[in-house]
């Protein structure tokens, strides 16, 4: 079943993922994003972690991604026109990229010692109650200055979002 | 116990007048400032009197300072009894110049200011007195310096003023620098600035003989000495320093601060007694200085100039006696010295008060009718200063003497005749002042109240100072000498002293015109002695010109200009800008170019990371 | 392969009635609106009207499918189909009853039990926003555009406050299932306050509930705080292209997130199925309220006011006894009982939903923003901390 | 029927294939919002792999990794558009190739 479930759900990841490189459209890219973000929702749930998949769809699905819906509709953002600039990256980045995918392909299966299979329910550590632990003991100081940055993003935004800037 | 309150309620004032002077009304500001050494002067009362007898240091760790490495440095205050002397005389003196001060610069503008420096003086001051520390008493000691600094080109509008200023700021950077040599010296050899401790860890050297890594600490500690006290050959400060205000001159360049030096050889007695060259060394600087400086003062016209110079005299006196080992001695010198010698320049400030400004001795006479006060308090400090018998000055100058007597005869001697100098120019001084007719336009006035308290509260304690005896006091820490009392000298220097006090009423009130002649006489020498020996000339010639030389065209023209600019910068410049010229096609401004160099690096780093780093594991 | 015909089962029954629900929700609400106006809303379709959902349907189906020209067509069909779905998954970690035993299968009255059930339905609800957003956008029209805008910025707004609600009593019951969130209700003060989260100590979670609730009115849309479809405004907001069976989808959408949103309400804040007072009087309450309204159905039966009543009121009345002998059966209570309590809670809400509605005027836009902003969203922050420190202190 | 489990090592291949995918959008696409959401795909990659690995590990400190990595990208999510948004008003342009004046 879990296996069924990955392949469903990889295959949907990475049709969305390349929707969101090819679609023209940003809106388009964003719902393909959200697409990405829950198929990984449900992986995150096949490899034990219940509670970061609800927090990836609440935070990335509900939060940032609205943010960006928002801002397209708000911005009435259009399709892209092509452009001439950047013509390095154009011829480079594709070359770049296979032979990233293929280095990464040959050090996990080549060089990386055996994986284990993964087996839904065989590993259920990520629940809310051992997360909180773990945060609030091992990582409190992480915790806590990632809240200062989110304070002084939510600052900086409120600065930078209001209409004149003196 | 807090000893951090004497050196507080000072800054407290500095700080209150400093901020808010400006908008303070004089009286308060005069409340604050004499308040605020007032309060310490009574803390410190009560503290003495608490800790009586105090034959063992009370230290005091107020927080760790420094903590690097061994090194552990605490703003550590300590009170002994060598402590507690000064901060009486410190505190004490200090108070009366204040309550001077009032009178004295009620019509000066910058009112407030001069308290505030005034105070911060005190509290610097208080702090150099009180460290236990060399890097404390370090910051009590360049803190005085500023003081003066700002307190000597107080007139900063005039350029006399603050020439003067940078003058002193400047000769004692030059100690300075030797003196932070020293505690750097100290710091690699012990390990640790706290007085006790280095004074436990000298305790098991050698003393030493020949020149040797105590030799060098301490002459470049005398170093520092030198410059803040006035010596050979960094005396050449003090007597423009009179260009400040009177006050100052009393308090800083005469009572406390250029007793600094003095203090502290006296509290790292324990080092200079283990160097028996570096001894010798502060023995004849101070011999020579008092000798040089008392020729200098005979030829003097202006007032404050004499008395400047017979406080480099009498610093000398103080060093010989810390070079003879003398260290108590030096210390009773120090406390009569700043009762007559502060008396000297508040009288004299008082007279410059009374003539609206006047300061030279030939436009002056016949005082004594119209400030009797003035009179009768220079007198008594003219006479302590002399050494006249039973006066203050009598006792101290004769412990000094003794013990040059003791150790070296010729010491002795030169001593003697440099106080019959003294005595000398201080009475020509007193006798162009009061006596004679008077030769100037101004009308003369006795002085405030505010003034004349100090200066009878002054005058008694010149005048009976020298029974409280010093050395009994700091028994405890420097030895007594056990040698039978020797009446000799105390009978040969007083002599000396009431022979230069006849000299001087002979030239300058009997017979004036055989002053004339003498002068006329001695010629070539006087001009030397009116010139003092062109040292500053000498100095200029010598010291400045080349280094003014050397830097405009060595360091400025040729290295700044021609290495540093022309090669290091420009060249940096050129080099830069080649290259950036290169590099600037990569800085496209299209993020995705920069995205993909990104990309091209990271994969380098992962093939190597992966691959690479893998294969040897 | 017991446990997928189970799940089957319960997914179909739940569908089911839900949808019923959502049908008869409508139909209630203009009833209801209907009196509160002093009117009588829809009597024609069926007896007393009842029969106008089904009417409505009907309508709603055979009306022309428009498509406007100039729309998004992809997202301009994807958004009501969003909204609908998204609206009704959340229903299925929602638990009606207690584990019961039906034929020897033991087994849950919930869809499923979700260990992190709550941030599952907040997920849900964060999410939902896309439907509304995409169907302003994709109308091309500036009145749905400004609809679907107002509508993201309205509930990510209120999405705080919300949240912070919900966490004071996970607090107090230490558990993201609903269910387990639920069981830690039951039980009494006393012998007669119930443990529901808005009695519990160490600290009555009234204000949570409140803001909660008013919370839960923008979420939805509802009034006062359903700008995203102003009228007066906005025309009809971010649904002004739409019509038939795609305008029924957002009309869905919304009574479905009602639903959804009152049950968690009743499960975090009012015990859940956990009767009011306890069991042995509790079981019999059904009954006797059934026989109460079978009395009154007769009493107006004997004084009929149309000569139709004679006939519908006692049948009325019959319907409500044979209920009531079936909450009286000692086999079934455990089943049903909590299933009525349950309801009977999620009704009263709702009720409170329409009933605001009827009675509050709408909020400016700006007014809105300032309210979620510098009162509910501080309000949560000090009834979560004080929570907090009332339960780390006792 | 039985169908054998999936290793982990197709987890990891996947997140390699979104991340390469998030870079491809980043070097391909031209608008601003799209370069800044397939950073946001980068991220999402990454974090599979933290999960992943703290399913090998059995270890919870991969997933503590991850929400650090979601929390920082919706605080830089507010930021950037906040940023987006100040340089649409300022250059009314969302091309990223037009926002190069800081080019000599």
């Amino acid at each position: 079943m879990d296996t069924v479930l990955f392949v469903i759900f990889a295959i949907v990841s990475l049709i969305c993922a390349f929707n969101v490189v090819l679609q023209t459209h940003p809106i388009s890219s964003a719902l393909s994003l959200v697409g990405v973000m829950g198929s990984l929702a449900v992986l995150y749930l096949l490899l034990g972690a219940e509670f970061l998949a609800m927090t990836q769809v609440i935070v990335y699905g509900g939060a940032v991604m609205v943010l960006f819906v928002f801002t397209i509709m708000l911005l009435n953002a259009g399709s892209e026109k092509s452009s001439s600039k950047s013509w390095f990256a154009q011829i480079a980045g594709l070359p770049l990229l296979l032979a990233f995918v293929a280095l990464m392909g040959f050090l996990i299966k080549g060089v990386m010692p055996a994986l284990p299979a993964v087996r839904f329910g065989s590993f259920i550590g990520g629940t809310a109650e051992q997360i909180g632990r773990l945060l609030f003991t091992e990582y409190l100081l992480p915790f806590e200055v990632i809240s200062i940055l989110i304070l002084i993003a939510i600052l900086g935004a409120v600065v930078l979002a209001r209409k004149e800037i003196d | 116990m807090t000893l951090w309150l004497i050196p507080f309620f000072p800054l407290l004032g500095f700080l209150i007048n400093g901020l808010f002077g400006k908008r303070l009304s004089k009286p308060a500001v005069s409340l604050f400032a004499v308040g605020s050494v007032a309060l310490s002067f009574i803390y410190v009362l009560i503290l003495l009197s608490k800790l009586y007898p105090l034959t063992t240091p009370y230290t005091e760790h107020d927080f760790t300072w420094i903590h690097s490495g061994f090194l552990q440095v605490g703003f550590d205050l300590t009170v002994d009894r060598l402590t507690a002397l000064m901060l009486m005389i410190v505190t004490g003196v200090g108070l009366l110049i204040h309550t001077y001060a009032t009178g004295y610069m009620q019509h000066e503008e910058g009112y407030a200011r001069f308290f505030s420096y005034f105070n911060l003086f005190m509290f610097f001051m208080l702090v150099l007195v009180l460290a236990s520390n060399l890097l404390v008493l370090f910051v009590g000691w360049e803190g005085v310096g500023l003081c003066s600094y700002l307190l000597v080109g107080f007139y900063y509008k005039e350029k006399f003023a603050s020439d003067a200023a940078n003058k002193a700021f400047i000769v004692n950077r030059i100690g300075d620098f030797g003196f932070l040599l020293g505690i750097f010296l100290v710091v690699m050899t012990f390990r640790t600035l706290d007085f006790g401790q280095i004074a436990s860890a000298v305790s098991s050297m050698p003393v030493e003989t020949n020149a040797g890594i105590l030799t060098a600490i301490t002459l470049l500690l005398f170093a520092g000495a030198t410059g803040k006290s006035a010596q050979i050959p960094l005396y050449v400060w003090l007597p423009d320093a009179m260009a400040g205000p009177t006050p100052v001159s009393a308090l800083i360049h005469a009572a406390t601060m250029v007793t600094a030096g003095v203090y502290m050889v006296a509290r790292t007695a324990f080092l200079y007694n283990h160097s028996t060259i570096a001894m010798s060394v502060v023995a004849v600087i101070g011999l020579f200085t008092a000798v040089l400086a008392a020729t200098i003062g005979v030829a003097q016209n202006d007032i404050k100039r004499v008395f400047a110079y017979s406080t480099v005299s009498q610093l000398g006196y103080m060093f010989l006696g810390l070079g003879l080992g003398a260290y108590s001695a030096g210390m009773f010198h120090v406390m009569t010295h700043a009762f007559f010698k502060a008396l000297l320049f508040l009288g004299a400030g008082s007279v410059i008060h009374g003539l609206g400004g006047e300061q030279d001795l030939r436009h002056m006479g016949g005082l004594r009718k119209s400030m009797p006060i003035t009179f009768v308090t220079l007198g008594i400090a003219s006479l302590a200063i002399s050494g006249f018998p039973f006066l203050s000055g009598f006792y101290s100058k004769d412990a000094i003497l003794s013990a040059a007597y003791e150790h070296a005869p010729w010491m002795f001697w030169i001593g003697a005749l440099t106080a019959g100098l003294t005595a000398f120019y201080v009475f020509r001084a007193f006798f162009l002042t009061f006596f004679g007719t008077y030769r100037g336009h101004h009308h003369p006035h006795e002085s405030p109240l505010s003034m004349t308290f100090p200066l009878i509260v002054l005058a008694i304690l010149s005048a009976i100072g020298g029974f409280f005896s010093v050395p009994h006091l700091l028994a405890p820490l420097f030895p007594l000498s056990t040698g039978p009392e020797n009446i000799t000298p105390m009978i040969i220097s007083a002599s000396f002293g009431i022979l230069g006090i006849l000299i001087a009423y002979v030239f300058y009130v009997a017979n004036p015109a055989l002053a004339e002649t003498v002068r006329v006489r001695a010629g070539g020498l006087y001009t030397l002695v009116l010139n003092k020996y062109y040292v500053d000339e000498i100095y200029a010639a010598f010291i400045v010109r080349p280094l003014e030389v050397l830097s405009r065209y060595g360091l400025w023209k040729a290295v700044d200009v021609g290495l540093i600019d022309g090669a290091v910068v420009d060249g940096g410049g050129r080099l830069v800008r080649s290259v950036g010229g290169l590099l600037r096609q990569l800085q496209s401004g299209s993020i995705r170019n920069y995205a993909t160099w990104v990309m091209a690096g990271s994969l380098i780093v992962i093939f190597v990371l992966g691959l690479v780093g893998g294969s040897v594991r | 392969m017991n446990f997928y015909l189970v799940s089957l089962i319960k997914l179909f029954i739940v569908f089911a009635i839900f949808m019923q629900t959502l049908a008869y929700l409508q139909w209630i609400e203009r009833k209801v609106l209907a009196h509160i106006q002093t009117r009588t809303g829809p009597l024609r379709v069926g007896p007393h009207g009842l029969l106008q959902p089904l009417a409505d349907v009907f309508k709603l189906l055979t009306k022309e499918d428009l498509l406007p020209p100039y729309v998004n067509r992809f997202f301009y069909l994807l958004s009501p189909f969003l909204a609908v779905c998204l609206a009704l998954i959340s229903i299925a970690v929602i638990p009606f009853g207690p584990e019961i035993n039906v034929f020897g299968t033991r087994t849950y009255l919930q869809v499923t039990d979700l260990h992190v059930g709550i941030l599952f339905v907040l997920a849900i609800s964060a999410v939902s926003v896309y439907g509304v957003a995409l169907a302003g956008w994709s109308s091309n029209n500036k009145y749905s555009l400004l609809g679907g805008l107002r509508s993201s910025a309205q509930i990510i707004s209120y999405e705080l406050p919300l949240t912070l609600a919900i966490v004071s009593p996970l607090l107090l019951m230490n558990q993201l299932s609903f269910r387990a969130i639920s069981d830690g209700q039951a039980g009494y003060y006393l012998g007669f306050i119930p443990r529901w989260a808005i009695f519990q100590m160490p600290f009555p979670q009234i204000f949570g509930f409140l803001i909660f609730l008013i919370a839960a009115f923008a979420e939805t849309n509802r009034v006062p705080f359903d700008l995203p479809e102003a009228e007066n405004e906005l025309v009809a907001g971010f649904h002004t292209e739409y019509s038939s069976m795609k305008f029924a989808g957002f009309f869905m959408a919304e009574y479905a997130n009602m639903i959804t949103i009152t049950c968690v309400a009743t499960l975090l804040f009012l015990g859940g199925w956990h009767p009011l007072f306890p069991a042995p009087y509790s079981n019999w309450v059904p009954t006797a309220l059934f026989i109460f309204a079978a009395a009154i159905a007769f009493f107006h039966a004997a004084q009929p006011a149309r000569k139709i009543d004679r006939y519908s009121f006692p049948v009325v009345g019959a319907i409500a006894l044979i209920i009531a002998a079936i909450f009286a059966v000692p086999v079934l209570q455990p089943i049903i009982v909590p299933i009525f309590w349950f309801l009977a809670k999620v009704g009263l809400l709702l009720f409170v939903f329409i009933w605001v509605r009827g009675t509050l005027p709408r909020f400016r836009y700006d007014q809105l923003m300032k309210f979620a902003w510098t009162f509910l969203f501080p309000c949560a922050l000090a009834n979560l901390l004080l929570t907090a420190l009332f339960v780390a202190v006792f | 029927m039985h169908i054998s489990p999936v290793p982990l090592s197709w987890y990891l291949l996947l997140s390699a294939l979104l991340f390469a995918l998030g870079v491809a959008g980043f070097l391909y696409r031209k608008s601003i919002i799209t370069v800044f959401m397939s950073i946001e795909l980068m991220l999402n990659a990454v974090n599979l792999t933290f999960i992943s690995f703290s399913y090998k590990l059995r270890q919870i400190d991969g997933h503590i990794y991850a929400f650090f990595v979601m929390v920082v990208a919706a605080a830089e999510a507010a930021v950037g558009l906040a940023i987006i948004l100040t340089i649409f008003k300022n250059r009314g342009t969302l091309q990223i190739d037009e926002v190069d004046s800081m080019k000599l």
